[in-house]
């Protein structure tokens, strides 16, 4: 007696290569201000992101890496979350992190060696970047818990390269937030590469989004090049976490078009015309010539919006390079609320030293 | 705000009675305070450490989970955030490893990563040590691993009292504490223990008797049979100051070394394995700190530098009460 | 534009659960003498399960996970099993133990305090029990890829209970053994319980077995207490890892009918009724009716079996009581291969304390 | 056997080239031995550790992993039980934590659980330590959690001889080996090496210099500086004894002990925090064993009880050559 029990995903796109539509556009698109708004976060955030890989060409940043590729589905995250909802970023979303209310100052503070770089004002409750691979996945699911626990119409919005997906803190939260029916969206940004490793050596899974199927829970690809795919998908899941129904799994199809991090060579492993080919998916093109189509955009408003990010930017950094270190006795002052009797004299020592006091 | 009894009741309790009765206090003091682990609801966990949390404040604060040590710390980190206070509990010691990652990088580091932005108020509950003949794993005493972390608050309870105060401290308590409980101990003695709520001091060390010869500085189950050794050294004229450090860290080096000071002697006991066991901090503390008062090295009473053995033979690696009078000889002799 | 991917795990049963066939039987059926086997191999562990506890309850063992309720699963694993290849077990296969040739008083060993119990003389290769739940799956992915390094028709068998594939370790090795293609089977042995932990606190999934599709792997499900269905499913998998077509996951869906370990008491968490319809689908039985409407089995030869294997226990028994505990020097003596110099003081202190020298 | 060349050619080379050679070395020696890792294959490493190993050896024995540092770790177990000598990377000490319990609860013990049926001859490599301007997480140095699990061995070579002969050793050696790369001087220094194929012995310490007055004693990048404050106090007549511990665990006591008898004063240096590092044991060991023969209390430069500050001011947080030479002068003075 054989049974079968049958599982599918399903994959979204609505634009071509070039930003013509492929048929209906869902909802999201008649709302123009929201998706003009779209186009100019990912524009500001691909400002930012060259200039911060200047500053680290010309010793002024530290190790950066570059969300080139990135932007649109990071502003459909933005875009898509509310502002009581939680972000649980990796290392990889300024996109988002600038429509939470992350400043750019902010940002290049953490990439140079900054520690107030995480101090976010605007946007408290979101969790800091997460260095150590997926192990963010399983703050996502406490802080849902507790929302849950709490009783409370919010969600959390969880990101992860597909790298990070083999490792077991993406499937043991993913199983949590499944057992548990935590309002929880894991958005999957696969940009086919983790540093040099191809998607193919990650998995024999045909999708990533399939690994939600191990949880049960849906899973959903998008064309994360496509800004109406994506903020769909986000808005869907949000709406589906604030109204009780679980959590999500979303992949994000697209491409690192960047090396891994400023201290990477991508050339080393991968090819110029793999490179190639994956620009012409641009993602901020394509809405680009969507909006031209329609008549919402301009080559003015194109040059005008360049003059006015490069702006923010320069501004930015200025305040970033005027910043200037914490003293060090900062390594011991928010170490716990209050410090231990035991770590009092090495305070003193460092305050001590720095003043010269060894010397 | 719940059923459960909240008069200042006192009881003749264990250990492990001790965590149960602090738990049931923090539940009802604070709502923020919830619990979560493998088996701690429905079960009342393997050692019945959390009997009666799920009747009493319901399945949303006391939360059975999937079996995933780090997804637990993790998870508890993720709650944390949110200013609830987790309390996490590992089955065992030896299961902890997992969530080491969530543990060190994590739990460890979100106050300063943030500039205090974001804290972790939550304690990571775990039955530790040898001695109850139990299989390979379930008898780890690597409390050392998490002392070197900073960050982290170690703290070891001895008694019933102290596992009291110290863990209603320890959840209170605004950073994460690994919360480490001697499961030799957990039923081996009792002893009155009043339900008032009051807190014992972190940070501090206990000392349980005065003396003025020598120094005995230990913590966790080995704290029964150091102060069997005094019993016995003063039988021989010989007078034992008896310290439990109870934090392991940050360690509370005043009052060992003002202890030292005082006898210029010491022996260390612990069931961890020398190297590198929070022994070695406590003895090149007391080195650096008390070099001139010293009359004789201070000495370390250990397990062996080896896997604690299947429990056939565990008894010869575990420190005994005649080790413990040894090494006080020999430091006496010099 | 959506395109829909889809998944299927299957699951098979054979027999009812009086033993009578569903409808045809597959190949293994015909093999007389194997089944034949396999029945006595789980009376056999049966019998030796009921007399372990025995000798915990007495003060003569310690800690016990007793078999009951495993011991067709086990046994379909030990038959499915080449001799050449390398089981990886966890620690409640009693019945696979005893098929790849460990002996009884190694199990009592173990079970009773003594690292001799794992020196396995008759299966050397084989992994030895591992205790930390689902850790034993990333050696399983490990000697399955030596295998493959070296060209070998081999494979690896590995054992891990329905609670344990929440754990990341496990969904990390199925991912390794999709993405290298390795000879591995994973049999899930989903006995409804981790401790007091049901299985539908583990995950939201419908089944286990559909984990594998996060993997890319095939995934099945079996009656786990039906020997035909099992004893086909390992036959196939094993047989498709030494073809090197890849991993496989079986789900083998039985019933934990005893305590946890010894040291648990399951009535603190489930009903006396859920326990008696699980021993209604118990799986001994079944192939033992089986075993008799074919004229295979009699009332003679089940007392005959009954003597016998209570025979071999008790033998067993009696040696392990007769073995004299280790010199504790023996806790440095396989640490490393030979004693690092900054080990020796201590030897020679265990050594003097053991003959009294401390005293 | 394989292309690449064998011969003993001599060349200035690199700390990280010279853990190059000995991978290719070992590899064109040993079929056994197979490296695996993230990155590691057709990128060479993300510090080009590896670069050519795949070139020469095929993907069969050089093989890029999925991300999972617990997979890594546990696979290469699995591997070794096989009879592979498996030599895997972890891309940072700080990503090393998720594979935590196979470190310790299974290469640490495969031999011993089994009574010598199964061992796991491998090496974990990763580079360690700060000073590189690096991102949160790729500065740590906790080489103290490996060493005080018994069945490791915990090496760390501090030049480019001896990273090629150390690593020589670690990968023949029967029993794991935790193999930390001070990554601060993966290029900082070059030294002529011979590809000779010669190891260098295991669990013990090196001396790096000669000297009447102190014993330095240390480990990894810190020896750079420790040779610094050598020179300059031997310009103010202060003669120092170096050593480089290299394996951290097992402690080779007897070359301390032996020094300190000689010199009266030791200082130990590390990166690490204080509370709970390898220094302490050292300090332990010297406070119990040359008790007599001290002069003054052994003295610890490390860093702080906290947490390694993000690179801006990672610089106030590392052992300074003036740091080093005011404890000797401390010591000096008693
Ligand atoms: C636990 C852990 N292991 C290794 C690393 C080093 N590392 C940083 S990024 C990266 C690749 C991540 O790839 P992916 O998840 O696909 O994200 P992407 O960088 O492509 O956005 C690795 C291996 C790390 N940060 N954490
Ligand atoms: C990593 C780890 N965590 C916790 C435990 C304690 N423990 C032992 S068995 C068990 C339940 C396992 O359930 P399952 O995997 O379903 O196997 P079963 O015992 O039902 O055969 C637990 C939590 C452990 N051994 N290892
Ligand atoms: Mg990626
Ligand atoms: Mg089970």
């Amino acid at each position: 007696m054989r049974q079968i029990h049958e599982f599918q995903v399903d994959s979204t796109r609505y634009l071509d290569d070039h930003g013509k539509p492929l048929g209906e556009l869902p909802l999201q698109a008649e709302n123009t201000d929201r998706v003009l708004a779209a186009y100019r976060n990912m524009v500001l955030t691909r400002t930012f992101d060259s200039k911060a890989i200047a500053l680290q060409r010309t010793g002024k940043c530290g190790t950066y890496p570059s969300v080139l590729g990135h932007e649109v589905v990071g502003t459909a995250i933005g875009q898509g979350m509310r502002k009581s909802d939680v972000f649980v970023p990796y290392y990889r979303d300024q996109a988002s992190h600038i429509l939470r209310g992350v400043s750019l100052t902010e940002l290049l503070l953490y990439w140079g060696g900054d520690e107030r770089g995480s101090a976010w004002k605007n946007c408290p409750e979101d969790l800091p970047i997460s260095v150590p691979i997926a192990t963010q996945c399983c703050h996502a699911v406490g802080v849902a818990a507790a929302m849950k626990i709490r009783d409370q119409s919010r969600a959390v919005v969880c990101c992860i390269g597909d790298g990070g997906t083999s490792k077991g803190d993406f499937l043991e939260s993913i199983n949590l937030a499944g057992a548990w029916h935590l309002p929880v969206v894991f958005m999957v940004i696969n940009n086919q590469w983790a540093i040099s490793t191809p998607r193919s050596l990650q998995s024999g899974a045909e999708t990533i989004a399939q690994k939600a199927i191990s949880a049960g829970l849906p899973g959903h690809i998008v064309d994360g090049n496509d800004y109406f795919a994506t903020v769909e998908a986000l808005d869907t899941a949000v709406e589906r976490a604030h109204s009780g129904k679980g959590a999500t799994v979303i992949e994000a199809v697209t491409y690192r078009l960047g090396d891994h991090t400023t201290a990477d060579d991508a050339t080393r492993y991968r090819t110029a015309e793999d490179l190639k080919r994956a620009w012409e998916k641009d993602g901020i093109k394509r809405l680009q010539n969507w909006l031209h189509d329609r008549g919402l955009w301009s080559p003015d408003k194109e040059k005008a919006l360049q003059a006015e990010c490069k702006q923010t930017v320069e501004k930015a950094v200025e305040s970033y390079l005027a910043t200037e270190a914490e003293p060090p006795t900062a390594m011991l002052d928010y170490l716990f609320e209050s410090l231990p009797a035991a770590l009092q004299q090495q305070r003193e020592q460092i305050a001590d030293r720095y003043r010269g006091g060894r010397a | 705000m719940s059923k459960v009894q909240a008069s200042a009741e006192t009881r003749d309790i264990t250990l492990v009675e001790a965590v149960n009765m602090a738990l049931h206090r923090a539940m009802a003091d604070d709502d923020n305070v919830v619990v979560l682990g493998e088996d701690i609801a429905t079960n009342g966990g393997v050692f019945r450490a959390t009997v009666g949390l799920k009747e009493a404040f319901g399945f949303k604060r006391v939360m059975d989970t999937p079996l995933a040590e780090n997804l637990i710390a993790g998870a508890a980190i993720g709650m944390a955030t949110q200013g609830l206070r987790p309390v996490a509990e590992f089955q065992f010691m030896g299961f902890i490893y997992a969530g080491m990652e969530q543990v060190i990088s994590h739990a460890a580091r979100m106050r300063n990563r943030t500039r205090g932005r974001l804290h972790c108020p939550l304690v990571f509950r775990a039955p530790f040590g040898g001695g109850i003949h139990a299989p390979e794993h379930h008898s780890e005493s690597t409390e050392a691993l998490f002392a070197h972390i900073p960050g982290l608050r170690v703290v070891i309870p001895s008694s019933p009292q102290r596992a009291y105060g110290l863990l209603l401290a320890a959840i209170r308590n605004p950073d994460p504490v690994i919360f480490l409980e001697p499961k030799r101990i957990y039923r081996a003695v009792t002893q009155s223990v009043k339900d008032n709520g009051e807190a014992l001091p972190l940070d501090t060390c206990f000392t349980l008797r005065e003396g003025d010869d020598v120094t005995l500085i230990t913590w966790g189950a080995c704290v029964q049979e150091t102060l069997q050794a005094a019993d016995k050294l003063a039988e021989q004229g010989v007078s034992c100051e008896v310290i439990d450090v109870a934090t392991v860290s940050p360690l509370d080096r005043e009052t060992l070394l003002c202890s030292v000071a005082k006898t210029g002697r010491a022996v260390i006991i612990h069931e961890a394995c020398r190297n590198g066991g929070v022994g070695a901090e406590v003895a090149a503390s007391i080195a650096e700190g008390a070099f001139l008062d010293l009359q004789a090295p201070a000495v370390r009473v250990t397990g062996y530098d080896t896997i604690m053995p299947y429990y056939r033979n565990e008894q010869h690696y575990l420190p005994q009460v005649e080790d413990i009078i040894g090494a006080v000889e020999q430091v006496i002799a010099l």
